[in-house]
């Protein structure tokens, strides 16, 4: 197979990388934030092919990092059955998981439900999976979700299906790290329960951003979001993309035009 | 004859014989609390198509921990009265269109929880205590909907230290698929074991498999680890790629074009009854 | 040097490397609370004897549910300040010698526990809750002597159904002896599973295994469900027939005479010296 | 091998039978008693080669009964580890359970601890494995001890393991059925936590029970245990030996000269 010509980036088509590769490699610099708890054992739930390659990327580059792949298409990482993730995490052994939501709201909410009377009679979304345990118990979560838009993140989400913050006395390992968008980068602080502008990615305003945002939050002089470095899309496009291929194959062959069978 | 999982025999004593598909599922009562592995994790699509055929009511369903193709098309088929499940979701093919559209018409319950929240209820029934607790859950509206949760202060925390109790959940009966049983009704269902949890928790425990052979698993160290005994399994039925179209550990993979295909015909009531009248009922589809 | 749980490697990337059985031995700090399981469940006895050969003192050991050969020969070598356990027990060949003479003497503290306790401490570990329910117990003087564990009214019962809650139990180190480790560190023990629930529920997880053989494996629908990843064991040394005299599924059975004759010369010090120059220091027996 | 003179029974040789075929035969009755919940899986723990046979004669007989006989040699029933046969039993899955006692009292409390000060600082028992558990909640227990002595069968126990009975409102399954020695067979009445005599073993008188038994005990008119019939021996001496000769060949071979090998 050869790249896909419409969305193959190259040096002659616009920024050199696809908005996917700069969502990798910003995820990928979050996880090795060096002012964060070190991520050596990550879980990546369903249908998440760019945490994958972030986490891939992270790996790749030497880091030493175990990656549980919930959806890993032959075998999986667990022999006890679906509860292993939850148990792991329970131990305090998941360092890092990603969420995102059909709403998300300014105090770093998540709903999963729906819209509308409980449960979800609006927009029924498909339910909660194991975002209520997985959020307050993880070391850190980074909350992931390329639509950026009034209608997901939203000033208060209808439904609660994992809190942002819990209250005094409640037991909690750890809180939204960050939230990364298709427009931008907010860092989330758990004392004020409030996002900040951390990054614009390329062709955003302060001003774009707020007016996409259904949210209330703080910005100061953000600065763009860091482009990838040759050697990460080196990799991401390389061996990233080798691992990756046989549990996603339309997302490869999409941005990288590379199919299972390549 | 079904065989009887609390009636078993001393080993080696008596073979296990299987029942049909057929008198499997019309073993189902109409109203049961049946509990069903999504589509990663060994579904008995087989027995979900049976029960249809059967023309089963009423049923609640539990998703273990969450809902897939299975719980789908027994909804669209008004099989269901009752949902209790994490999520319900065809992976890549998208929402459930049968679920939603059911619970927008109010002809179905939802009862909303959390993956861990189910395995614990599960593991609580599996070990015999009324309840068990678990992390998280507080400050969720899964919390405040589900009065049957109980939020109590950790005896052995700090005041202010509360913590979530989940009652027991005993299933009335357990489906699942697995590779293989054995002469004695043992099944071999390999990494999988959130379905031997849910045997264990369960009061009755059907299962379909590929194929029966001959031997007993629990002799053999390198098959045993993988299987459940046949202690907690009522009955088998074979149904070659009863999973279908969910993956079977290596024996098959998932068939993601005939989800696809069914999530686009279960958009409308007319397309899921054209899609059931050919898939599960076997006519001939209208050209 | 020792391969760490919890900084293992993304799949296939960090070949892991077995360390000596006397560096694991070092590893393992005096007083440590270290979880052993008994004779019939895959003990590291090799393990033992390299804790007695490093001189280990003031460990506080844990029966997995019960104690045998193992836990017996650490405390007759002083190496022992307490031990938790339901029973100790050289099975056939009576009590525990060395056990019995170290209770009397009070150079060991003795806390009793009952079989699915410890299994339920251990569990609350695993599932990472500080507590897990128990029905039975009452009315026990176990229980009696366990200021630690409580009883509470059952939130899910009728006034007056107390039932016995149990704190989350995660021992330092746990030890055992597997069939094998593959290249990356996973551990296949079989149907053992309480070795299982044993790693995941301790801090570090030593495993002395037969032999390590080539691939993973997690990748194997065969192998995958006897196996515990490498992200709960923090080191492997090769110990070929590790378990002796325990046996080791179907590798290797059980040498009952070998016990029969340490519980004959373990009755006094003296012959319990002279075993220990012997089998442990591998001195030629005095004639 | 052939059997061993000494001990091996014979029509010639007092009553045709050993004193442990008796006592086998003897709790095969008591499992199929039909007053009682039926015995569909009984569970049998460490060294107990009576209880064993007895179970194999009960399924010999052609009852339907699951065993699951804990120290069977090669394999074993489970699965799951260990703590299987206590969920089993927790499930309410084990309908009958035997157990002994260093000590056992007139309350049928039993002790495996020890005697003196705790933790058995007179007499040191090997510990209370998982009887504490299982005594209340398998459907039924069978207590089994050859000893029948004043030393054995104390007026009150040391140290209480497992409680013969519970009080109000705490959930217990089941109790003991009945007490088995090698001079008779106790009855146990939970309601009056107290034994009768139900039957004495030949040579044995009411008289010579007291005299031996350290606990009161209600005595009417114990009749005889009855003795095996000839198709209890033949069961035993064949194929119930035939089962038991893998996982105890000390036990086969000195009562019925068979040993692994055979």
């Amino acid at each position: 197979m050869t790249p896909a010509d419409v969305t193959a980036p190259g040096p002659s088509s616009g920024p050199g990388f696809a908005p996917e590769e700069l969502l990798a490699v910003t995820l990928a610099r979050l996880i090795l934030d060096p002012t964060a708890r070190p991520a050596r054992h990550i879980a990546v739930g369903a249908a998440s092919p760019i945490p994958a390659a972030a986490c891939w990327l992270v790996a790749k580059l030497g880091h030493p990092v175990r990656l549980s792949l919930l959806h890993k298409r032959s075998g999986n990482p667990f022999t006890e059955g679906t509860r292993e993730l939850f148990d792991l995490t329970g131990q305090g052994r998941i360092d890092l998981f990603f969420l995102g939501g059909g709403q998300i709201d300014g105090q770093a909410n998540l709903n999963l439900i729906g819209t509308g009377d409980w449960p979800g009679m609006g927009v029924r979304f498909p339910g909660s999976f194991g975002s209520a345990f997985m959020y307050p118990m993880a070391h850190r979560t980074i909350l992931f979700r390329e639509e950026h838009s009034p209608r997901v993140l939203v000033q208060r989400v209808a439904h609660v299906s994992a809190p942002g913050v819990s209250p005094p006395g409640v037991f909690r390992r750890g809180h939204a790290q960050a939230l990364v968008t298709g427009k931008c980068v907010f860092a989330f602080d758990p004392v004020a329960a409030r996002f900040t502008l951390a990054s614009l990615h390329p062709g955003e305003t302060v001003h774009s951003i707020r007016a996409a945002t259904g949210f209330d939050f703080d910005a100061g002089a953000a600065p763009q979001t860091a482009p990838p470095g040759d050697a990460e899309l080196a990799l991401l496009r390389g061996p990233v993309c080798d691992e990756m291929a046989e549990t996603y194959p339309e997302f490869c062959g999409r941005i990288w035009g590379r199919g299972q069978a390549a | 004859m079904a065989k009887r999982g609390a009636v078993g025999s001393a080993q080696g004593d008596a073979p296990m014989t299987p029942i049909s598909l057929e008198a499997m599922a019309a073993s189902v009562p109409d109203g049961a609390l049946l509990a069903l592995p999504p589509d990663n994790s060994l579904p008995s699509v087989a027995l979900a198509m049976a029960l249809i055929r059967g023309g089963a009511r009423g049923l609640r369903l539990l998703g273990v921990p969450v809902s897939g193709f299975a719980t789908d098309i027994l909804i669209g088929a008004g099989c269901v009265a009752e949902v209790q499940t994490s999520a319900v979701s065809l992976g890549e093919a998208g929402f459930a269109p049968r679920f939603t559209a059911a619970l927008k018409a109010g002809t179905i319950t939802v009862r909303d929880a959390t993956c861990p929240a189910i395995h614990t209820m599960l593991q609580a029934a599996e070990k015999g205590v009324p309840f068990m607790p678990l992390r998280g859950l507080i400050g969720s509206d899964i919390l405040a909907h589900r009065p049957d949760w109980v939020v109590q202060q950790n005896p052995f925390g700090p005041l202010g230290d509360v913590i979530v109790l989940l009652p027991a959940l005993s299933p009335e009966v357990a489906a699942f698929h697995a590779v293989m049983a054995d002469s004695y009704g043992n099944v071999w269902l390999g990494r999988r074991r959130e379905c031997a949890t849910l045997a264990h928790a369960s009061q009755r425990a059907l299962v379909t498999v590929e194929r029966v052979v001959e031997g007993n698993f629990l002799e053999d160290e390198r098959l045993a680890p993988g299987t459940i005994s046949a202690t907690y399994i009522e009955a088998v039925a074979i149904a070659q790629r009863g999973a279908r179209p969910a993956a079977l550990l290596d024996e098959y993979g998932f068939d993601a074009a005939y989800v696809a295909e069914y999530a686009s015909m279960a958009k409308t009531d007319a397309g899921f009854g054209e899609w059931m009248a050919c898939e599960v009922f076997g006519q001939v589809r209208a050209a």
